[in-house]
């Protein structure tokens, strides 16, 4: 499944590879053994992120994307399939086995105020983690502390302060902080700046950029807005009820989409700046199938304006476009 | 639907094997219990009393016992009393039930339209002395321990206004069927209805006011009235309706345990010849199969009662019905 | 006569009665409560009776399905019974002596309670209680239907034989009742009245027993009433409300102690106050600490203040302060207090001092001492009140409340080691031996078993003797039995295995238009011969 | 402009009004501004500091002692000496009442059925009946913290064997427990540890109060642990490395410990009631010594002719339950993180 | 896209509107003297951040505030009736009938509990006296109009079956139910996906255009006013600091905060500039709005004349609330505009 993404022209190393990736939830399901249905939320997903680059992931709301992001950091367990990192299979890992992964890989929630245990002073919140993982010696824990304040440009003062003390913008830095504590080479950031105030949100794509450059760090950003995903990202996957419809380089992607899915979100955007040329917006019909029983073809077949009966009856993969693109549909735009 | 059944059959199951072999094995525990020697009665010789043990098989090991005694109250159903002997146990039961589901019944009706009123007026004027002096209403009636006020209830009825016309009309004691004499069922039993829900009104005035209140913060509310609706149509269909849910499931689970045999102090004082003075009677006379019996028959309400629960969920919460 | 005149007047109607709950089997010979024995004499018969009558009259043992009373042959083991003719059960059938047979057959065959005690001394009994499944009394009671006879022979003369056959245990029912506790199914009887229905949580009526004819008004008169329903579950209060408004006529249970007052005095006319023979009394385990120091018991008998206690039941009217076993008017009965401020005929005031004293030299001062009484309101009270004398005499008392039916026979077992409790003990026939020989034998001792009624576990060899005597002497001379009783009770008494507390009156509270209210002292009201119109 | 966005950050900070304030805190200065909630604590509090000098009232003010039965006594009203237990003259002359309200330090509140003050009773008995509701509420919290914090917290089959047994408890007959446990204790008493429970030990009704409504918490507490264990902060911890059982005491304890204390004025007042109903089934305090629930059922058998004595502790329970649930609401009101607004 | 339409007398006008609430820090102001109006099929959007007092703004307009903890200022006036003053009664047949309210999440702005279909009906039946099969063939035409593939069928569906966007087109389709002459829509599409959002503001397009409705349309996206709106109010901390029309505002902004607004956004097309542009700091509290400007404190260009009441700017309909004028404020402008325009 490499091939997919081996025609990257990728500068850099490999840090993290999936295989065919897949999660299932099951959901209604009782004592009684055989009952429930299966949501399949993320489906055989294979991609790769390089060392120091930004793997951008849209897709709409219940397109799987917190799913994959959990999944990468291992906050869930896989159902099938692999994640390599640093070339060790981190899929099957138990908890022991895990612990030195969990210093490397770290994830950013959406939330900032229910990412953030309301009952514990933000020292204690920090704190805990160069304690558990003994990063610091006893006595250097303060300056670590404060340390991780300034760099995410918070004042040393709130480290005796609550989360509820804090503003958004402000909370989102101390996730952020706590999830530097441990110093990872990778951030999976689930919606970090989609609950902030758009004049906040600048402040916070600005920090994660910074830190890109200072830390060396690696991402993957996952966003809604299209925008934001933009400025951040190196590379854009888009998702679509479990899968991957397109994934290639972020000013390629958002000028030439080529799935029709990729294509509609991006014309969908409403743009503040008054436009030069009359945009074609293309409104969807209809509503995002359930993932309890996704359309046995191209999942996206029943809304596509271009689908036709090999659509709905043969699932297109993943597949290479000469651009260093991949993109998953019989039909790609050009 | 059919497994849903199957799955409570199954809790249902559980529940009483597990609620029997407590009561079985805490029964012979207990000193002075000794069946044998109490159905031989007072200054019985001892060769009587060993007699007695053999006849009913107190002698045999416990397992035995007990499926000996869960086969005559399931399948036989000709389990009789320890005490009062010769009393088949299940159709006592049987019996007693229609005399618990009239209190409760009764009581049921009046807490529910009771807690509504008070938890609706309360949220409607809310602050005010109305909302203030309703909610110590209801924790006074909280607080009045059950017997206490039922008993205060007879002295004022049947005792010391029993000649003035506020009273007069109280009927002694005892329960009326309802088929045979319907006026004299609602004329015993009005004062027992209104001691019962008196607990619960206070409870549930206070949940309901404290959901509808919470309720009232809630956009659809805002929608409600931003359609122009009335305030009683918003309180009514749209705060009301959606506050029910929880006021169900303690009403669920409140009604299960009372119909089997909860409201036992209030039959006590009102020498009504429930469930719950089954119950009551039986426990104190520890007559084992009787307690069997009221229990087995509690454990099925109180599953039942949750089983009904989840039905009417489906009917008020849709939310429930997805799926 | 009067009689007639009255039974055309006053004849009719139905009585309500009332008590806070049933007392089990309805069954004659399994049955062991006041309750139902007073319910079972206008029901059932045995070959003689209690009289239904007045105060101590109501003592005398009259024929009743026998034609008269028998004297003894044999040296005074066997009796030779004849049937009246013409007796019919309710169920049409006419008694025969074989039904006479049947029946007592059937005490063992059902284990009944008293099978051992009161019936053991029936020739072939011990085989019976051997093996009661087989029982025949070979050669114990033997019917002969030609001559309408029944003999029955006894191992040992019996001079309390006629007591024991009076009592409902030994009711004549049919030959034909299955051999089993009849529960809540009633057996066919022959006496005025029929129990139609039985729930023991609801109610039992009585209805006439339309194949009754009357043949002694002594013992089966026919009762005024029609129909007699008896409720089951009204508490105390309720009942004596429900009796103030007429919608009950009479409440077994004895009435609640705030309401005696009211009663006393507006209802004074509706309340009838008789003695009882019966008393209540502290039974002191004598094999435990504290208690099995006489020294202690002596005390505890000295400190008791009897006429608190009668306050607690209600007052002077109510109780009698007693410091002896038998009570007064009871055979053998002498006045003799030992227990008081100066010891003569009869108790005074409590002697602390003196209490403190045999405490002090007993050396059990600050041990641990819990009173076990049962769960009602007189009893509780009676036991806070004995807990409150123990702490004054220096021990660490409690007091402890438990349900009334499982107290007795808790109490009862010496595995529970019971220190001292409240106790009552109601007669089952007016004879010494049924207070003293039931109480304090040896034979009523069972260590580790539920039924041990020698509650104090007092086995004094010398005093067995005593009482074996005395009730062999009550064969020949009464009197001179009676005059050894009042020994051995006040011998008792010196060792002190139990606290004699008063001797409780009955109260009954009868609704306004319950008339002719007579009191027996065997069996108390005779319902039947009230009426309610 | 690279550094203005993080350099002007601090400068405009809308800085709360007092820094560092934990939500306990807050939660305190918002229940100290709750009138009502401060006059039911004042309430409370007058009502804990009267039992507890319940001693001084017996022993100093009326002179009676409120455990020894005082049947054949005499004391003296407006200056003529009565017999405390007075017979009864008239008519037959049945029956025994007990001095009633005197108006006087002593037997202020009249005699119960052994002569006793009713009023210096009272006081011993809220001592018990509150020391009862109040140990019974923490044993009954902690358990129900337990089996609660584990169901959910451990989920899958010791969830689904826990919920089962919880049912079973919900169901059980109490009083058939209550009573049987006393009798068995009565002979043998339990030890367990280093506690001994023996009979008449007020650990029975506290025990018995302290399992029976575990139900009741342990239900909804299980539900809370659920939703915190798939919470945000929950799962970053996870991702963090962070141990199970540091997860469990740092972020799930300290986020149910509201909930409990929610629970508290209202278990008290739920204990205080079920307390006499024990009692009345004499499986509670046992005699001499006294509680409410106690006094209840004494003043029961003279509830006809003496209502003061058992209307007293009524009416005792009565305000200690509603000043508990007005401190309660106050307490929940004050714990709630919603509660920023409120009218005045 | 349509022209503005011609100043005639405005549907809806408000003028002076001050709203504040009794607080645990006394009372605070939530919005501050906040005038705007709307003119018939006129499509007029509030722009501001989270906490700016859009919704409490709109909640006055229709008397929906809590009466207990609110204190509103100002006049409304709705087709030249002052309608803060109107009692309920009549209030009550303008809400729903006259203005209709489209709230901002719409997962929750419908009862749970009963179908859509039931919901929208009831409103219908709140105004007009049509029969029960009326209002519901009427339900269904609305179902229709906005959107519904199979009307009837999702006439009968509840709530939670339906998927956001069908939700919020449901509560379109019941603000739209007696054909108000104006539409609050207080965020209609933040709770949406891009697409769906697309979908949406569709429809609001089209409807203005069927129905000739003028629409009140709050939003924080400049994305969705450059979309619909005809004329642009930005709010900031309770108060309107700039209005204009869509063009004027997005092209020509005079306020420091609405350019702040424009420069953080990351662009869409072009060149990706290294940094955003951020505003530094946090939008302020109601508690914390400075008694001046209220945007002083983030503002990069303040100084002492800030800290008085800024003036009103205006040139026609156009107007602004800050000291900048002229030169000065197409300088500063220019250094935060440029590096954003010149990106794109
Ligand atoms: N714990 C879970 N149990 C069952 N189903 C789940 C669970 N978590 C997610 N899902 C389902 O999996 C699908 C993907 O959800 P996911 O949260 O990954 O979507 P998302 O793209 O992050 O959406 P959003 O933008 O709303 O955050 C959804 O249909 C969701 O309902
Ligand atoms: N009932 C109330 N009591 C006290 N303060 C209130 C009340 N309602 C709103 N506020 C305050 O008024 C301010 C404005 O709130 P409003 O809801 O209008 O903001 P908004 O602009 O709609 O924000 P959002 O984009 O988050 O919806 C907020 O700071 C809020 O805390
Ligand atoms: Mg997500
Ligand atoms: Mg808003």
């Amino acid at each position: 499944m490499s091939e997919a993404t081996g025609a990257m022209p990728a500068p850099t190393t490999l840090l993290l590879e999936t295989n065919a990736l897949t999660k299932h939830f099951t959901v209604g399901k009782t004592i009684r053994p055989g009952s429930g249905q299966t949501l399949r939320a993320v489906e055989d997903i294979s991609i790769t992120v390089h060392k120091g680059e930004t793997l951008g992931l849209v897709g709409e709301s219940g397109s799987g994307k917190s799913t994959l992001g959990r999944c990468l950091t291992r906050l869930y367990d896989v159902t099938s399939g692999d994640i390599i990192y640093e070339g060790r299979n981190i899929a099957r890992l138990g908890s022991s086995g895990l612990k030195p992964v969990r210093r490397k890989i770290q994830m950013i929630f959406q939330d900032p105020s229910a990412s953030l245990n309301p009952r514990r002073r933000v020292r204690d919140i920090i704190g805990e983690v160069l304690k558990v993982h003994r990063l610091r010696p006893r006595g250097e824990i303060e300056g670590r502390l404060g340390e991780l304040m300034d760099l995410v440009g918070l004042r040393r003062e709130y480290l005796d302060r609550f989360p509820h003390e804090f503003s958004g913008g402000q909370r989102q830095r101390i996730g952020i902080a706590r999830a530097l504590a441990v110093e990872p080479e990778l951030i999976v950031a689930d919606e970090p700046v989609s609950a902030l105030d758009v004049s906040v949100q600048a402040q916070v794509v600005n920090l994660f950029a910074d830190l890109r450059e200072r830390l060396g760090l690696t991402y993957v950003f996952i966003a809604h807005d299209l925008a934001v995903v933009r400025q951040v990202s190196t590379r854009v996957a888009v998702m679509y009820l479990g899968s991957i419809v397109e994934i290639g380089d972020t000013d390629r992607l958002y000028e030439k989409p080529a799935h029709p899915y990729t294509k509609a979100l991006i014309s969908a955007i409403p743009r503040p700046i008054a436009e030069t040329h009359e945009r074609q917006r293309i409104i969807l019909e209809g509503e995002i199938p359930s993932p309890l029983d996704p359309p046995a073809g191209c999942k996206f077949s029943t809304r596509c304006p271009y689908a036709d009966e090999r659509c709905r009856t043969e699932r297109p993969v993943l597949k290479p476009l000469a651009d260093g693109r991949s993109v998953a549909c019989h039909y790609p735009l050009d | 639907m059919l497994l849903a059944i199957l799955q409570r059959l199954a809790q249902m199951v559980f529940v009483m094997f597990g609620i029997s072999a407590l009561v079985f094995l805490i029964f012979f525990a207990t000193p002075g219990a000794d069946p044998a020697a109490r159905i031989a009665g007072r200054n019985a010789a001892q060769e009587t009393v060993e007699a007695i043990r053999k006849d009913f098989g107190f002698d045999r090991p416990l397992p035995v016992q007990y499926a000996r005694m869960m086969t005559r109250l399931f399948v036989t159903q000709d389990l009789t009393s320890f005490v009062n002997r010769g009393l088949k146990v299940v159709p006592q039961v049987l019996s007693a039930a229609p005399v618990t589901l009239s209190l409760v019944i009764g009581a049921a009706i009046l807490w529910v339209i009771g807690g509504i009123f008070v938890g609706v007026v309360a949220a409607l004027t809310r602050d005010t002395f109305i909302d203030k002096g309703l909610m110590v209403l209801a924790l006074i009636g909280v607080s009045m321990p059950v017997f206490w006020f039922g008993e205060v209830m007879n002295l004022v009825s049947q005792s010391r206004f029993h000649d003035t016309w506020l009273f007069s009309w109280v009927p002694g004691l005892g329960y009326k069927p309802l088929l045979t004499d319907p006026w004299g069922w609602f004329k015993t039993l009005i004062i027992p209805w209104f001691t019962l829900a008196a607990l619960y009104i206070g409870i549930y005035g206070r949940v309901l006011r404290a959901t509808l209140v919470e309720a009232y913060q809630e956009d659809f509310i805002r929608t409600a009235r931003a359609k122009g609706l009335s305030p009683s149509r918003v309180m009514l269909r749209h705060a009301l309706r959606t506050s029910l849910i929880p006021f169900v499931t303690m009403f669920g689970l409140d009604f299960g345990v009372l119909v089997g045999g909860a409201a036992l102090l209030t039959e006590v004082v009102f020498g009504l010849n429930g469930i719950g003075r089954l119950t009551y009677q039986a426990l104190l006379n520890l007559d084992l199969p009787m307690i069997l019996a009221t229990v087995m028959y509690a454990s099925f309400f109180v599953v039942i009662a949750n089983a009904l629960v989840d039905v009417v969920y489906v009917l008020i919460d849709p939310r429930v019905r997805a799926r | 006569e009067d009689r007639a005149a009255l039974m055309a007047e006053h004849r009719g109607g139905t009585m309500v009665l009332s008590a806070v709950a049933a007392a089990g089997t309805i069954d004659p010979m399994v049955n062991y409560t006041a309750e139902f024995w007073q319910i079972f004499q206008p029901v059932y018969d045995g070959l003689v009776k209690f009289k239904q009558a007045s105060r101590a009259e109501g003592f005398v043992i009259v024929p009743d399905l026998a034609e008269a009373i028998p004297d003894a042959t044999n040296d005074g083991k066997t009796y030779v019974f004849t049937l009246r003719k013409g007796i019919k059960f309710s169920n049409g059938k006419e008694v025969t002596p074989s039904d006479v047979v049947a029946s007592f057959q059937r005490i063992f065959k059902i284990n009944g309670p008293t099978s051992g005690s009161f019936y053991n001394g029936i020739v072939g009994a011990d085989a019976c209680l051997k093996e009661p499944a087989s029982c025949t009394l070979e050669g114990g009671v033997i019917g002969d239907d030609a001559a309408g006879t029944v003999t029955i022979n006894l191992t040992q003369p019996d001079s309390e034989f006629f007591a024991k056959i009076a009592v409902p245990h030994a009711s004549i029912l049919p030959g034909d009742t299955p051999i089993e506790d009849a529960g809540t199914k009633a057996i066919p009887g022959t006496g005025a009245y029929v129990i139609e229905s039985y729930d023991p949580n609801e109610k039992m009526v009585l209805k006439r027993n339309p194949e009754f004819k009357e043949w002694s008004v002594d013992a089966q008169p026919d009762g005024y009433p029609d129909e007699i329903v008896y409720r089951f579950g009204l508490t105390e209060e309720a009942a004596i409300n429900a009796i103030q408004n007429g919608q009950v006529d009479w409440l077994f249970d004895p009435p609640p102690a705030d309401r005696l007052e009211e009663l006393g005095t507006k209802y004074a006319d509706q309340v009838h106050v008789n003695p009882l023979s019966a008393f209540w009394y502290a039974p002191m385990n004598t094999n435990l600490a504290p208690f099995d120091n006489v020294k202690v018991r002596q005390a505890v008998n000295y400190a008791v203040d009897r006429d608190a206690l009668v306050g607690l039941y209600g007052g002077t009217v109510l109780a009698q302060p007693v410091c002896q076993i038998l009570p007064p008017d009871f055979p053998g009965h002498e006045d003799s207090c030992i227990y008081t401020q100066d010891p003569g005929t009869e108790w005074s005031a409590p002697d602390m001092e003196k209490a403190k004293q045999l405490v002090e030299e007993s050396g059990t001062k600050g041990q641990k001492v819990t009173v076990i009484t049962e769960d009602n309101a007189v009893s509780r009270a009676v036991g806070t009140y004995l807990q409150s004398v123990l702490s004054e005499l220096g021990y660490d008392a409690s007091v402890k409340a438990i349900s009334t039916n499982i107290q007795f026979t808790y109490i009862q077992n010496t595995d529970n080691k019971v220190q001292i409790s409240v106790s009552q003990w109601f007669m089952d026939y007016p004879q010494a031996s049924n207070f003293l020989n039931v109480l304090l034998s040896c034979a009523s001792f069972t260590p580790g078993s539920d039924a041990s009624i020698n509650i104090a576990g007092y086995c004094n060899k010398d005093l067995d003797d005593k009482m074996h005597a005395a009730m062999k002497l009550s064969l020949t001379d009464p009197d001179a039995a009676n005059a050894e009783w009042a020994k051995i009770d006040q011998a008792f008494m010196e060792q002190a295995p139990l606290a004699p507390l008063f001797t409780p009156k009955n109260v009954d509270f009868v609704s306004k238009r319950v008339g002719n209210f007579i009191f027996s002292n065997q069996f108390r009201w005779v319902i039947s011969q009230s009426w309610v119109k | 402009m690279t550094d203005t966005a993080l350099a002007s950050q601090s400068v405009t900070e809308a800085s709360p009004p007092r820094a560092g304030q934990s939500p306990w805190r807050r939660a305190a200065r918002i229940l100290w501004r709750d009138r009502p909630a401060m006059v039911a604590l004042a309430v409370l509090i007058a009502m804990i500091l009267a039992c507890l000098a319940a001693p001084l009232y017996a022993g100093h003010v009326a002179g009676t002692d409120p455990f020894r039965s005082n049947l054949g006594g005499k004391i003296k009203v407006e200056g003529k000496r009565v017999p405390i237990m007075q017979p009864s003259t008239e008519g037959l002359g049945l029956g025994v009442t007990p001095i009633g309200p005197t108006w006087s330090a002593q037997y202020l509140l009249g005699a119960d059925a052994q002569g006793r003050d009713v009023a210096a009773r009272l006081l011993y008995g809220g001592r018990n009946s509150l020391f009862i509701a109040g140990t019974a509420t923490l044993i009954c919290l902690v358990l129900a913290a337990i089996v609660g914090v584990t169901a959910g917290f451990l989920g899958g089959v010791v969830d689904m064997v826990l919920s089962r047994i919880l049912d079973v408890l919900w169901a059980f007959p109490v009083y058939l427990l209550a009573i049987s446990l006393s009798i068995v204790l009565l002979s043998q008493g339990i030890t367990i540890g280093p506690i001994e429970i023996t009979a008449g030990s007020l650990a029975l009704p506290i025990g018995i109060i302290g399992i029976i409504y575990v139900p009741y918490v342990a239900r909804p507490v299980r539900g809370r642990v659920l939703a915190l264990r798939n919470s945000e902060f929950v799962l970053a911890a996870t991702g963090l490395g962070i141990p199970r059982w540091r997860i469990l005491l740092s972020d799930i304890l300290p986020n149910v410990m509201p909930m409990l204390i929610v629970y508290i004025p209202l278990m008290m007042a739920l204990n205080i009631v079920t307390e006499s109903a024990l009692s009345f089934l004499s499986i509670g305090v046992q005699a001499p010594d006294a509680s409410w629930g106690t006094i209840i059922q004494d003043g029961q058998t003279l509830l006809y002719s003496r209502p003061a004595v058992s209307l007293a502790p009524g009416i005792s329970i009565v305000i200690t339950v509603l000043a508990l649930n007005v401190l309660g609401d106050g307490v929940r009101d004050a714990l709630d993180p919603r509660t920023k607004i409120r009218g005045n | 896209m349509m022209q503005t339409p011609s100043p005639k007398t405005p549907l809806l006008d408000v003028s002076g509107l001050s709203v504040s609430f009794a607080t645990d820090h006394g009372r605070v102001k939530a919005i501050d003297d906040v005038s705007f109006s709307v003119s018939e099929g006129e499509i007029l959007a509030i722009v501001g951040e989270s906490g700016s007092g859009k919704t409490v703004t709109l909640l006055s307009i229709l008397g929906l505030n809590d009466p207990r903890t609110s204190f509103v200022d100002g006049s409304v006036t709705f087709r030249g009736q002052r309608i803060l003053e109107l009692p309920d009664r009549k209030m009550r047949r303008i809400r729903g009938k006259d203005i209709a309210l489209i709230s901002q999440d719409p997962m929750t702005a419908l009862t749970p509990v009963h179908t859509i279909g039931w919901q929208i009906a009831e409103q219908i039946r709140a105004h007009e006296a049509i029969s029960k099969a009326a209002a519901n063939r009427r339900v269904v035409e609305l179902l229709a109009e906005v959107g519904f593939a199979k009307p009837e069928e999702a006439a009968s569906r509840y709530p939670h079956q339906l998927s956001g966007g069908m939700r919020q087109r449901a509560v379109i389709a019941m603000a739209l139910s007696c054909s108000p002459a104006l539409l609050v829509a207080d965020e209609p599409t933040t709770a949406l996906d891009v697409t769906v959002q697309a979908q949406v503001l569709d429809l609001l397009l089209k409807l203005r255009k069927d129905f000739g409705s003028a629409i009140v349309l709050i939003t924080h996206d400049m994305g969705v006013v450059a979309e619909v709106a005809d004329r642009v109010n930005v709010m900031y901390a309770g108060r309107i600091i700039e209005r204009g029309t869509k063009v004027q505002v997005l092209s020509d902004p005079w306020h420091p905060y609405t350019w702040g607004l424009i420069a953080s956004i990351p662009p869409l097309s072009g060149p990706r500039p290294e940094r955003l542009s951020a505003i530094p700091g946090m939008p302020p509290t109601p508690e914390t709005v400075p008694p001046g400007c209220g945007f002083a404190p983030r503002c990069r260009f303040a100084h002492a004349a800030c800290n008085a009441r800024p003036p009103v700017q205006r040139e026609g309909e156009r107007a602004a609330l800050c000291v900048l004028s002229g030169e000065t404020r197409a300088g500063h402008r220019a250094s935060i505009l440029e590096p954003v325009r010149e990106a794109s």
